[in-house]
């Protein structure tokens, strides 16, 4: 039994062990606010497992996702609820033990079935042996894309990332039918939102020199998705969060007129309009459905060439799809719908 | 002894997720505020995606991209690089994941609004009425 | 010469560093507390990532990641500020979140307090 | 184009939805509009593809991308799923029709973007039936979920704890179902179903603790989707507290779809032999079946609320198609798959015709159905017909499902679920009787003074014709006479599209 030093079992205990301390105390804790704060720990140390695992895009995507909009969203929620859990009351729903007994005996049940499981980071398991190798050795003659991701999920299974973006995007609509409201006699009542005194110098100034930065780089990772971990979802993503931070430095009425609704909305469905149009394109070229082959005639290259050119721009249309969400899930969450003052 | 290492070493990923998956799972039926279901809900969504990506893991592999010689050649070896496609699905369910924690917090403000609490208990006893 | 074993030692010793670190998030007492506590486990965790690059031998794969957290760890430790600055009288009954020791919180004026009292004014007609 | 209609099928909505979030300028008709051409287009495509089907007696494979399956995602649209998408799009189109009225109803605000989660609905709806990739499934199944949660929080003030918890219930059913895959594919490497039937076809794989773990955790999952007996706790609240367009729209289609998906799992990924030799649940499924059926037709019976009593109604059926589909012979799956049409089109028109007398009465208690006859003759004709479909009187379909059921029952000597088909539908009978009972012959003036005191101190109303609105009744005809037609052609149904879905080995 060899260990390659390039997986250390030390680390990952100690890694996983944390993130059960941490899943505990976020579900313990009596305020919301230390709740969801854990939560953001309890990701920083799942990107951790990612990045080890050398699943970049991944610890990538966590990382944009996890440490920064979900504990937003969070926290912009939190505004609105009642921030303490009450304690001590009977409990009476029984269903609930019944349940809970359940789920015990499953879990043991499918701890005990672990001993069945291919040992793990076997490379001679199935999984590592069926599929994967073709990917990692066609990918680059057939998509001239090294990051074997990214020509993974934006030419193989690019119809399941159409479908992510419209994930997104229908998420965005969800939240702004369930939550916005276009007439004015509803507006939150505002002795529940203190307004923030002072000006903050030193935040704005912070913000002036961080945002240009973010975003340069949140475009820098969009387009150098064939090369390195990243791409349209973690670009879209930062790209959304230099709003976000426009909003928390200033105020949210200041970032709305830099990145107005409307053009919120725009982005929203362009970005799968950019996506799904590329697919249809092709589809009406005579090839199927994202078929970026169909390409290399407009474009005048190759069909590699044409299929990595397709990769990136389905990727822009991610990029700009979960750029906007991100934007608009935080305008309306943290405003509580009527997108007058966030965070 | 050796044995027992031996196995605990070649297994702890899984378990370490689906204890996790548990410890979710159970936040989201025990829980009476609605905020912890939610958060229970992230963590059993989280470890979900671990056990998944522990699938694509192998000893002495490197990040699946691709790795090229001094003269422009790419090194294939398929035993070299992780498994991309496990980290390809994890992706997409990371982002359904976020979609889906934004729409539970939307619901989540309104039920504030229209029931005064988020309190489980509380909310039954005030749509009985 | 094979710097190897000295990352790993130091990887395993930023990991014990970042357990004492999560002592105080668990622990708490105050919001605060884990307010820093998370914040120095972010940044525990950027210098890991480009140490696990390191061990890996392909270092310029993880840097984008490290430097996005550095980037977006600042968004959440701003949005956690800001919460704070909303709500930063502490509710009478529970002391355990405030900002500073409980006794010496100014009056409570019109932020958590009417919590219970507004109930009705929060609801929306159905 | 012939060739790319299982493509257009889908993207069809999609592009609608992208169209309807932006054109809110234009006003609701424009938007009415678009929702059925684009959900006609959908039809169109997958009449197309169903005959297409049906001619040549062979799948349809569909390539996304051009790249050749286990690499990349495939549609596959057999006899089966043929059958299942164009009840899909057929039933969405009508609610789509049904829309004009009851969607402004229910939405004041914002009727583009809810018109553009109905496409999305669609969209994903059809993408599950259509695909033959388990992790495609997954993504559109949380899209139809995300996109239904939309449309069940625009119902009443206490629909939104009804989603949430819908929400809570639907997540952890999607995430049993992504683990599910994560387990198969630990041990095939595979995603593509095809592909997976053949590797897990080997011996080894036949007594995999982790392959039977796979199996569980995604009929677990599905079955939380579907709402079978014990784990349906969430369906009534969240579909009795929606808007009448979406009750119309998510109850027939959601549940079916997932009966779907459970059949698909079960006889494509895995194998008939696997199920019922290897994992032999089928004694215990059946008994959950039975006690679905009645035990949701008793709670049906206890229910004064209209809608309430419909979603008891399709917790039964659930019971129907889930002990259909596990009977292990040809009688049962014939049953269980002509029973997915049969009862998408009966739901329809119940939601429907019980959606009309809400919009008309204002309420929705058994009460609004006192004289019905005399006011809404055709809608209570309707409601007749579907009556007896549930029930199971011949000429219509429900009839022949029930009929295929029990022989399936019989055969297989499950004398629970017989009694429980026999028991539920007696209970249906009573149920509609005295539902129907009220409506034909109850007069209004008692309905009047029942309602309420102020309105018992009116003058009685005359007596009149309030029929609904014309774009409510035709669907609703339309739907009452699908009832008649696919019982009528039950035969050609079953030998040209049922027959040629049977799995191997039962």
């Amino acid at each position: 039994m060899t260990w390659d030093t390039s997986l250390l079992w030390q680390f990952d205990i100690l890694i996983l062990l944390m993130m059960v301390i941490c899943a505990v105390t976020a579900l313990a804790l009596e305020g919301l606010l230390s709740s969801a704060i854990v939560t953001g720990a309890y990701s920083f140390l799942i990107c951790l497992m990612w990045t080890h695992m050398r699943a970049v895009d991944v610890a990538f995507t966590e990382a944009a996702v996890g440490a920064a909009i979900s504990t937003v969203l969070f926290l912009g929620t939190a505004q609105y609820v009642n921030r303490w859990i009450k304690k001590d009351r009977p409990r009476e729903q029984g269903i609930k033990q019944i349940t809970l007994v359940i789920a015990v005996i499953c879990a043991v049940m499918m701890l005990n079935a672990t001993r069945d499981l291919p040992e793990w980071a076997d490379p001679a398991s199935p999984a590592s042996t069926h599929l994967s190798p073709r990917y990692i050795e066609q990918a680059y003659f057939e998509t001239a894309t090294p990051n074997v991701v990214t020509a993974v999920l934006a030419d193989y299974r690019s119809y399941d990332t159409m479908f992510e973006a419209v994930v997104v995007f229908a998420a965005a609509l969800v939240v702004m039918v369930v939550l916005r409201r276009t007439s004015h006699k509803h507006r939150m009542a505002l002795h529940l939102r203190p307004k923030r005194a002072g000006r903050d110098t030193v935040l704005r100034g912070a913000a002036q020199s961080i945002i240009p930065v973010m975003q340069i780089f949140a475009l820098y990772v969009l387009f150098h998705g064939h090369y390195s971990p990243g791409g349209g979802f973690q670009g879209g993503v930062i790209f959304g969060a230099s709003f976000i931070l426009l909003a928390l430095c200033y105020n949210l009425k200041f970032s709305m007129n830099r990145f107005r609704e409307h053009a919120v909305l725009w982005c929203c469905a362009g970005g799968v309009l950019l996506y799904a149009g590329i697919g249809a394109a092709c589809l009406a070229m005579g090839w199927n459905f994202l078929g970026y082959g169909a390409l290399a005639g407009v474009l005048g290259v190759s069909d590699v060439m044409a299929r990595s050119h397709g990769i990136l721009a389905v990727e822009i249309g991610v990029g700009i799809t979960v750029m906007a969400v991100m934007v608009s899930l935080y305008n309306d969450l943290a405003s509580g719908g009527d997108l007058e003052e966030g965070l | 002894m050796d044995e027992l290492f031996y196995f605990i070493i070649a297994k702890y990923n899984y378990w370490a997720a689906l204890v996790l998956l548990f410890i979710g799972l159970f936040g989201m039926i025990v829980k009476n505020n609605l905020m912890k279901k939610i958060i229970g809900m992230v963590i059993f969504q989280t470890a979900i995606l671990l056990f998944i990506v522990s699938i694509g893991v192998k000893r002495g592999a490197t990040v699946p991209i691709l790795q090229f010689s001094p003269d422009k050649q790419p090194l294939l070896d398929a035993t070299a690089y992780a498994n991309p496609l496990p980290h390809v699905l994890i992706l997409t369910a990371i982002v359904v994941g976020v979609a889906v924690l934004g729409v539970a917090l939307a619901l989540l403000q309104k039920i504030q609004r229209v029931h005064g609490t988020i309190e489980e208990d509380e909310i039954l006893e005030d749509m009985r009425k | 010469m094979n710097l190897e074993p000295f990352f790993i030692v130091m990887v395993v010793a930023i990991l014990f560093l970042m357990l004492c670190n999560l002592y105080r998030v668990v622990a708490g007492p105050t919001v605060i507390d884990r307010m820093l506590g998370v914040n120095v486990i972010g940044i525990k965790t950027t210098v890991l990532i480009v140490l696990i690059g390191i061990i890996d031998g392909r270092v310029e794969m993880f840097i984008d990641i490290t430097l996005a957290y550095a980037l977006l760890n600042f968004i959440t430790t701003l949005a956690a500020a800001r919460f704070y600055q909303r709500i930063s009288h502490p509710a009478p009954s529970e002391p355990e979140e405030s900002l500073v020791a409980p006794s010496a919180g100014p009056e409570v004026e019109e932020v958590d307090a009417p919590a219970k009292a507004s109930d009705s004014s929060r609801k929306e007609t159905p | 184009m012939m060739d790319q209609t299982p493509a257009i099928m889908i993207l069809v909505p999609v592009f609608a939805s992208l169209a309807l979030t932006l054109i809110g300028p234009l006003g609701h008709r424009a938007a009415y509009g678009l929702l059925i051409i684009s959900i006609a287009g959908s039809l169109a495509a997958a009449l197309a593809t169903m005959v297409q089907v049906v001619q040549t007696g062979q799948a349809v494979h569909y390539r996304m991308g051009d790249w050749i399956p286990p690499m990349g995602i495939e549609l596959v649209i057999d006899h089966l799923s043929a059958g299942v998408l164009v009840l899909i799009s057929a039933c969405a189109l009508l609610t789509a029709i049904y829309s004009m009225h009851t969607a402004r109803q229910d939405n004041p605000d914002r009727l583009n973007h809810y018109y553009a989660l109905f496409a999305l609905l669609v969209a994903g709806l059809l993408g599950m039936t259509a695909t033959g990739d388990v992790f495609n499934l997954y993504v559109l199944l949380e899209i139809s979920a995300l996109s239904s949660y939309g449309l069940l929080a625009r119902g009443k003030g206490k629909a939104y704890y009804a989603t949430f918890r819908y929400l809570m219930m639907g997540t952890i059913g999607a995430s049993f179902y992504l683990l599910g895959v994560g387990y198969i594919y630990i041990m095939t490497g595979s995603l593509n179903m095809a592909d997976l039937a053949e590797i897990l076809s080997r011996p080894e794989l036949e007594a995999s603790v982790s392959v039977r773990i796979g199996f569980s955790l995604i009929i677990l999952g599905v079955w939380i989707k579907m709402a079978l007996f014990p784990l349906h706790a969430w369906l009534p609240n969240a579909y009795s507290r929606a808007g009448t367009t979406t009750a119309c729209l998510i109850a027939p289609l959601m549940t079916k779809v997932s009966v779907y998906v459970m059949l698909r799992i079960m006889f494509t990924v895995f194998s008939a032999d696997y199920i019922f030799q290897q994992i032999a649940w089928s004694r215990l499924v059946i008994y959950l079946a039975s006690a679905a059926a009645v035990l949701g037709m008793i709670t049906a019976l206890s229910q004064r609320d209209l809608r309430k009593m419909l979603t008891y109604i399709i917790v039964a059926e659930i019971g129907y198609l889930t002990g259909g589909a596990w009977l292990a012979n040809t009688a049962g799956y014939t049953g269980a798959v002509y029973h997915i049409l049969a009862d998408g089109l009966m739901t329809l028109c119940l939601f429907m015709a019980v959606g009309a007398i809400i919009y008309r009465t204002g309420e929705s208690t058994a009460a609004a159905m006192q004289g019905l006859f005399q006011r809404m003759p055709v809608t209570a004709g309707v409601l007749l017909v579907a009556a007896a479909s549930v029930v199971g009187v011949p000429p219509t379909c429900g009839f022949f499902s029930k009929w295929y059921l029990l022989q399936g029952a019989v055969k297989a000597g499950e004398w629970v679920f017989v009694a429980a088909l026999i028991i539920a539908g007696l209970l249906a009978a009573i149920l509609f009787f005295r539902l129907l009972e009220r409506a034909f012959f109850g007069r209004l003036e008692d309905a009047v003074t029942e309602n309420g005191s102020e309105k018992s101190q009116e003058v009685p109303r005359k007596i009149r014709l309030e029929e609904a609105p014309l774009t409510m009744l035709l669907p609703l005809v339309i739907t009452g006479a699908a009832l008649f037609g696919l019982g009528i052609y039950t035969n050609e149904v079953v030998q040209y599209l049922i027959r040629w879905s049977m799995p191997a080995g039962i």
